[in-house]
């Protein structure tokens, strides 16, 4: 039983050796490389992974030093990450897409001497600012392209380094050297540094130690029942903890086999070969892939067309509970059935979701109307609330419990505290050890009795008891009249529609609710073309009147459910705009997990919100932007504004009867 | 890996030499008492108006034309009569001014057919399609993966070729060209038709080529920006005659190329 | 060396010894050369104008004395007394079933098709042979028919003319056939050069760009070309039914314009004709003398072989324009 | 919507180039195998195999035949029916010389004789291209076909000039001859042409196969490439008219037991090709469908009218099925120029993205 065994291992290398012994020939790693999925059992991951920590041994790598990963998922460079560790030295992944600065800023707060980097792109990035890693003495990278004529003298391709542990390990002696290095390692070492990508500020360097991560990975391994039969796609940046955590550290301890997808573009295509039985994607990938179903769907013959929105609905009305394993009268059973052969197992299977056992999302709030499509189709999809310091879990949805505005009761063994001010406060076993080289902050981020602050407000659900998000406990506010104003929780409302991509609100010590809004280009330049509306630009489409009429609509059910509620009756949205260009992370408007940098943005698009509080019928901006290739531009535009009529709320609903 | 059909020549030698070739259509001549070299693992450009004789010149190296005067040297032996596919035996390989792959094919397909001359399993195992001949099928679309790879067209490997846009195509026949390993590739006008960001690419993907699999390479470009990055040294031909061989500096400050290229302007 | 005597030398001793025979032979090979060459027209009219290898050329001469001969027997039975009558109101009503057909044939066939690649077109070709082929036996019978020689006043008999001390017998029919056969030429050259639809027809055969400039749809080239290989077809059909009688058999023969056209090459009206008579000669030729060494009924494939041999010397054909094969 | 492709995935080129890559597919050639071998043999009768399944057959592999020339190497034939004659009287003296043995053998055997006669009849394609190739098979065609009538020696002298099949055994079943069954010709057929499409499928997806697609699509950028043009296209000759020969073999020896000398007229000729046009050019499937469109058309016309308790004159019917075959070609070349198997590769494509519409 896989998390029993784990539990006796207390370190990443000492897991692996335990999956070599007891999963030897079951695929550890696939890679979906020059047109075929190369493999690698336990028994070679362990090999290879040997032969590689000796060779970055004799490059000098050493214990308790730190080692740059930066790169997409590839096989070589989850191994970069198990050599290191092998040799107790502490991995740093970085994200692939940061940009030069973030980039630097990272490796020289790591202090990291070695980087283990994926091609030229990422080293001349490296290069790039290597003023300022003067630590930074040797890199190893896995594509040799276009790197013939830089100087070796500092790079090594990971093949020869390997190809120089091998012959070394040759001597008996070399071998039996690493096996000590491995017993030498603790359970209480660190195991891997994981740089927030800093929603608030800079981001900070989270260490978590490998007992742990392996403690954590155990529980929800039993709880989802994960074994070395089952396939993850590993296509999540290998920098957030997610993809440490459900990929790496869970990989290991059930010593299921995690899967790299050729290239980022063939991602869905691999996924459907590959097919996997654990899956994660956040909200807004699912989104994206829902908006997608439902565009292809537009193009389908009418017959087809109507067919497949029948049984839609049938799935609407009996999919979940069917799932749920809650009773369903036998008509809903047979058509589901038939839905099921015609639309639902098709369709999952083109997505690639055939197989899939369990399916979480988390990062953000969920839809209820995404979330229960994927449910009702069949996907077990289930939330789950964590953050890095917790290394992930905190909160998860256990089968047959699933609600989509709940993320779920308290992990095992996870203890969960409300603070008086709503914070949510946790203790749990994968907990992190500190923040890299900050104590003050880490100080700051803990309770004096041990708990961590999770900076969410939040409460348990009476009914379900399960725990509810509403915002970053800092960032609700109150409207000057004093009403509560949980910016997210309204945002989050705005964005569950297709058409609306990003939301900022404001309204914190301000008289009423305002948004600023980004369009999502694929459903709204899909329904402009449906309605033949030209434009020649986003920007254009943006500030087409009509569009703006469809998202006008959008608020005003908007501010309709808010009424209803008495909480929130009063944060209502009084106006509105529509942005010129979309937030994007290389402009720093999101943060890399495509979360936005609400205080940021407000500095940055200050003359708009300035416009949106005084009245004024449109503004102009000029904001920089940065192209993939790096380069700099400004785009300047002419923004208007709407206003929108707000819904009496319930309470004076009473006095006008 | 030594070319069927000819010694192997060092890097800076002579690789290939036109002396004194001259061809005519009907008393037309396209291309005049021509001689240049082409010199192992450089970049070789032929530039020139229209209608200069640079194509007619490519189709006499690699033996689409015979010249009716002079003669060409490939690895230190001259060639006197030679088809197009004794040029691919000496390892010449060659893509056109418009793309001229095998349209009713796939990409994977396409450049599989250009390891023809690489493959030699007889018939007997190809009806079987079982042991060496199966074999030998794995490991050379093995080595096909590797320039998909290179040319970075993994997501169009099973596309039917006429499906593809213009830009790919010119990038799947350089693919294919590839494929044959040759010693000398040449390229008649790879970037005609493209947009600039295309151009950039399939530069980039010349010079790759050039750096990591040192194949020599002659070119026909119209494009002057990318001519004088790209190439080494450059020939300029003008009404099938030549007004000028050198670096793409000595040849830009040649006062008969200004005036050739003035003279087609207006 | 008997063999070798046989083949080289025999043949040449026979023909000098009978010099009327000679002629006799070339002469009947002049006339079926000249059929031939009929059928070969109709084919290079259509190829010339929309690049279609019209297989039905043949089944076409068939399917137009077919409607002739049985119009004119059922305009008989509906009373029109007299034969001659009948016969010429048949030939104009076949005239306009022809023009219908190529009215369909566009409508139908070429214009669904068009932008296809030649086999397409050149297959659907085939399906249309089949449809005549059971369309005419369909409503006049499958049996072997008379051609109404008489009632059209075409000649009968023949004319002997001494010479060499013995004498050749010209058909007089065929001597009409030769006529027709070269006035249809002629004013086929003229329609050509003079009137505005052949100009605009040349210029399809270079360019069909060129062809709308002129301010003619492809359509009603296509209608007109077609029709004029029906006339044409019409014609040679009779002379065809005149000289045997009117069956489907004569697809066969139809076919031999196959050769003719390798010789003469698709699109060259002149070479039609040329190659019409070498063929018929060659073909008759090679029956008379050399045939009887390896059996009778060469002719079947004579001309095949000798297009076949010719071909290889001269891929173009004789009058075909030569092929540079650009890169 | 069949299918569930998710999770096949490859992990070597082997199996990436597999003939039927695809689970669903692979279940789905062994349902239609099992039919042909055990279901047919069981469920249909006598006169349907004899008068449906084996002509499908001998068709079909002649269709396969003429394809690799003319659909998958570009050169258009209108011989194949003089070839499959080749391969007819090839075997049939080929059997008076080694009455010992096995009439398999025979029959596979005598495709080489038209594969020699092919090939000299292939030397013009060095030159001539189009239809003036065409026309040049056209001279093979009619040449064999007057030799069938005219050399006696081909059908040993017997005065009725037409090819009496002798019966022959294997093991100890009759399989050809008057007092073969049905169901044994049928099964002999079946196997030979199961065989040979599976060589056929391993020729044109490797080496050979590209290359006569390479010589189709553009021969001048194949020979630049370094294919010889001409060992290419005479090679392409050689084995189309193999499959042609063996074909004809089958038709004489286990379908007609005896035929006429213009069996393998012109006519013949162009039926198959028919075959390969409607059932699509390079494609074998399509053969196959082609095959089962041409012969089977005319027969469901004739079954037709009866169902509707009309009595039709039998000549009617024959000038109908003409009339409809021939506007049947026309209407298909016009909806789907690429034939039966285009039509099948879009259905199952449309399946495999099921729901989607692409």
């Amino acid at each position: 039983m896989a998390p029993h065994a784990a539990a006796l291992a207390d370190t990443f290398p000492k897991l692996l050796i335990r999956d070599a012994h007891s999963y030897g020939s079951r695929p550890a790693m696939r890679h979906k490389d020059l047109g075929v999925w190369q493999t690698w059992t336990w028994g070679e991951v362990l090999e290879l992974v040997r032969a590689y920590a000796v060779g970055l041994h004799r490059l000098g790598l050493k214990r308790g030093e730190t080692i740059a990963i930066v790169g997409a998922n590839r096989p070589k460079l989850y191994w970069s990450v198990m050599a290191a560790q092998m040799l107790g030295a502490v991995p740093v992944p970085v994200y692939a897409d940061a940009v030069a600065e973030e980039l630097s800023f990272v490796l020289a707060h790591a202090e990291v001497r070695y980087a283990a980097v994926e091609d030229q792109e990422q080293i001349d990035k490296i290069l790039s600012v290597k003023e300022r890693l003067p630590k930074l003495e040797q890199m190893v990278y896995d594509e040799k392209r276009g790197l013939r004529d830089y100087d070796h003298a500092r790079l090594r391709s990971m093949d020869d380094v390997i190809e120089d542990g091998r012959k070394a390990l040759a001597d008996p002696s070399v071998g039996a050297w690493l096996d000590a290095e491995i017993d030498a390692g603790k359970g209480s070492d660190p195991s891997i540094i994981l740089y927030t990508s800093g929603t608030t500020g800079t981001s900070k360097g989270v260490v978590l130690t490998g007992e742990r991560s392996i403690k954590a990975a155990a529980d929800t391994v039993a709880f989802d029942k994960l074994t070395e039969n089952d396939v993850a796609l590993a296509y999540l940046p290998l920098a957030w903890v997610g993809d440490h955590y459900l990929n790496y550290a869970q990989g290991l301890v059930a010593g299921f086999c995690m899967a790299c997808p050729e290239s980022a573009d063939t991602a869905m295509q691999d996924l459907r070969e590959i097919g996997p039985s654990f899956y994660f994607a956040p909200p807004r990938t699912l989104e994206q892939l829902l908006t997608r179903v439902m565009i292809r769907m537009e193009d389908a013959g009418f017959l087809k067309r109507k067919m497949f929105h029948y049984f839609i609905g049938v799935a609407r009305r009996y999919g979940e509970r069917i799932l749920n394993g809650q009773p369903v009268p036998l008509l809903g059973r047979l058509l589901y059935w038939v839905g099921n052969i015609l639309v639902y197992g098709p369709l999952k299977n083109v997505l690639g979701f055939s197989r899939v056992r369990v399916a979480y999302t988390a990062g953000e709030a969920i839809g209820p109307d995404l979330f229960a499509f994927f449910r009702s189709i069949g996907l077990n999809l289930k939330q789950l609330y964590g953050q890095t310091e917790a290394f992930l879990y905190v909160t998860a949805q256990p089968d047959g419990e699933i609600y989509s505005d709940t993320v779920g009761p308290a992990c095992p063994n996870v203890d969960i505290r409300i603070a008086e001010n709503g914070e949510v406060l946790f203790k749990s076993p994968g907990m992190f050890a500190g923040y890299f080289k900050d104590d003050a902050k880490t100080a700051e981020a803990m309770t004096p009795d041990g708990y961590v602050k999770t900076g969410d407000a939040g409460f348990f659900d009476e009914k379900t008891g399960h725990l509810k998000i509403i915002d970053r406990a800092k960032d609700v506010g109150r409207l000057t009249d004093g009403t509560l104003f949980p910016p997210k929780y309204i945002e989050n409302k705005l964005k569950f529609y297709p058409n609306i991509r990003e939301v900022v609100a404001y309204g914190d010590k301000r008289d009423f609710v305002c948004v600023m809004i980004n369009i999502d280009l694929t459903a709204v330049g899909s329904w402009a073309e449906r309605n033949n509306v030209v434009y020649g630009s986003y920007q254009e489409l943006a500030g087409h009147s009509l569009v703006y009429d469809m998202i006008e609509k959008h608020v005003a059910e908007v501010n309709r459910s808010l009424a209803a509620d008495k909480v929130m009756g009063g944060a209502q949205i009084k106006r509105f705009l529509i942005l010129h260009k979309e937030l994007d992370a290389d402009d720093g408007e999101l943060t890399r997990t495509q979360k936005v940098r609400r205080s940021f943005i407000a500095e940055r698009y200050a003359p708009l919100i300035k416009a949106l509080y005084d009245g004024s019928k449109e503004a102009d901006i000029s904001t920089e932007v940065t192209f993939e290739d790096g380069r700099k531009g400004t785009i300047s535009a002419r923004v208007k504004i709407r206003d929108m009529k707000t819904e009496p709320a319930p309470a004076a609903m009473g006095k006008a009867a | 890996m030594r070319a069927p059909g000819g010694p192997e020549v060092a890097v800076g030698d002579v690789l290939l030499s036109v002396e004194n070739v001259s061809l005519s259509f009907g008393g037309v001549k396209a291309v005049s008492d021509v001689s240049f070299d082409i010199r192992k693992g450089e970049i070789r450009a032929i530039i020139g108006p229209n209608g200069a004789g640079k194509t007619s010149m490519l189709n006499i190296i690699n033996g689409f034309y015979q010249p009716q005067q002079g003669r060409i040297t490939f690895k230190g032996e001259a060639r006197s009569k030679m088809r197009p596919h004794d040029a691919a035996h000496g390892g010449i390989a060659r893509t056109f001014q418009n793309v001229a792959l095998f349209r009713g094919m796939t990409a994977l397909d396409n450049l599989m057919a250009g390891r023809t001359l690489k493959m030699h399993k007889n018939f007997f195992w190809q009806l079987l399609r079982f042991g060496p001949a199966m074999a030998e099928e794995v490991e050379h679309r093995h080595r096909i993966e590797e320039i998909i790879d290179f040319l970075k067209i993994q997501n169009i490997r099973r596309t039917p070729v006429a499906q593809l846009p213009y830009g790919l195509q010119k990038r799947l026949e350089l693919g294919r060209a590839l494929a044959m390993e040759p010693d000398l590739l040449l390229l008649d006008e790879p970037m005609a038709g493209m947009n600039l960001e295309e151009k950039e690419d399939m530069s980039r993907f010349v010079l790759d080529v050039n750096n990591h699999f040192g194949t020599t390479i002659a070119l026909i470009e119209h494009d002057m920006g990318v001519v004088m990055d790209l190439s080494d040294r450059v020939v300029v031909l003008d009404h099938g005659i030549k007004i000028a061989d050198g670096t793409p500096d000595e040849v830009k400050s040649n006062q008969s190329v200004i005036d050739a290229y003035l003279g087609v302007a207006h | 060396m008997d063999l070798l005597y046989k083949i080289f030398l025999d043949p040449f001793v026979q023909m000098g010894s009978a010099p009327d025979l000679l002629v006799q032979t070339l002469w009947e090979g002049l006339v079926s050369g000249v059929l031939y060459a009929l059928i070969a027209l109709g084919f290079v009219l259509i190829f010339k104008a929309s690049g279609v290898f019209n297989f039905a050329q043949g089944i076409m001469v068939v399917f137009a004395a077919l409607t002739l001969v049985g119009l004119h027997a059922m305009l008989r039975q509906w009373g029109v007394s007299s034969g001659t009558v009948a016969a010429y109101l048949a030939l104009a009503l076949t005239v306009a079933v022809m023009f219908g057909l190529a009215f369909a044939i566009e409508r139908l066939v070429l214009r669904p098709l068009v932008n296809q690649p030649d086999i397409i077109l050149f297959m659907a070709t085939f399906g249309m042979t089949y449809f005549l082929i059971g369309l005419g036996e369909l409503v006049f019978g499958g049996e072997p028919k008379l051609m109404i020689t008489d009632d059209l006043h075409l000649p009968r008999g023949a004319i002997d003319v001494k010479m060499f001390g013995g004498f050749v017998s010209f058909q007089k029919l065929d001597i009409a056939a030769a006529l027709i056969a070269s006035v249809m030429v002629a004013v086929l050259a003229v329609f050509f050069q003079k009137t505005r639809i052949g100009r605009a027809l040349r210029a399809v055969a270079d360019s069909h760009k060129a062809a709308l400039s002129v301010g003619i749809s492809l359509e009603q080239i296509w209608v007109v070309v077609w029709f004029a290989a029906g006339i044409v077809a019409l014609v040679t059909g009779i002379m065809w039914g005149a000289r045997s009688d009117v069956s489907f058999a004569l697809e066969v023969v139809a076919l031999k314009a196959l050769p003719v056209l390798i010789l003469g090459g698709f699109t060259s009206i002149p070479g039609a004709i040329v190659g019409g008579i070498i063929i018929g000669v060659g073909e008759k030729l090679g029956e008379f003398y050399w045939g009887p060494l390896i059996g009778s009924g060469i002719e079947s494939w004579l001309a095949y072989v000798i297009a076949l041999v010719f071909l290889l010397f001269r891929p173009q054909g004789l009058f075909g324009e030569r092929i540079i094969e650009r890169i | 919507m069949f299918y569930r492709e998710t999770g096949q995935f490859k992990t070597t080129y082997r199996a990436d180039q597999a003939v039927f890559p695809i689970l669903q597919d692979r279940l789905g050639i062994a349902i239609i195998l099992a039919l042909a071998f055990a279901g047919v043999p069981l469920l249909a009768s006598e006169f349907a195999i004899s008068s449906f399944f084996i002509p499908v057959l001998v068709f079909s592999l002649a269709a396969i035949g003429l394809n690799l020339l003319t659909g998958y190497t570009g050169l258009l034939s209108l011989g194949t029916g003089a070839f499959m004659g080749v391969g007819a009287y090839g075997c049939y003296k080929l059997a008076t010389w080694f009455p010992g043995v096995n009439i398999l053998i025979l029959i596979l055997a005598s495709g080489f004789v038209s594969a020699a006669v092919g090939v000299v009849f292939g030397l013009p394609s060095l030159r001539i291209k189009g239809f003036y190739l065409a026309v040049a098979t056209l001279a093979a065609q009619f040449f064999l076909s007057w030799c069938f009538v005219r050399i006696p020696w081909l059908v040993n002298y017997n005065i009725s000039g037409a090819i009496e099949v002798p019966t022959r055994t294997l093991f100890g079943i009759p399989v050809t001859g008057p007092n073969a069954t049905a169901t044994t010709r049928y099964l002999v057929a079946l196997s030979i042409v199961v065989l040979m499409t599976w060589l056929a499928s391993n020729l044109v997806r490797g080496r050979f196969g590209r290359m006569w697609m390479a010589v189709r699509d553009m021969d001048l950028a194949a020979e630049l490439i370094g294919i010889r043009l001409y060992r290419t296209k005479l090679l392409s000759f050689a084995v189309s008219s193999y499959f042609c020969g063996v074909a004809g073999a089958m038709m004489v020896f286990l379908w007609f037991g005896s035929s006429e000398a213009d069996t393998f007229n012109i006519n013949q000729s162009f039926f198959i090709l028919f075959m390969v046009i409607i059932g699509g050019l390079g494609s074998l499937v399509g053969s196959f469908f082609g095959a089962i469109f041409i012969w089977g058309t005319p027969i469901m016309l004739k079954a037709v009218p009866p169902l509707f308790g009309l009595t039709i004159p039998a000549a009617t019917v024959e000038h109908l099925t003409f009339m409809i075959l021939g506007a049947l070609i026309i209407f298909f070349l016009i909806v789907e120029p690429h034939g039966l198997a285009r039509l099948w590769q879009i259905g199952k494509q449309k399946l495999r993205v099921w729901p989607f519409p692409y």
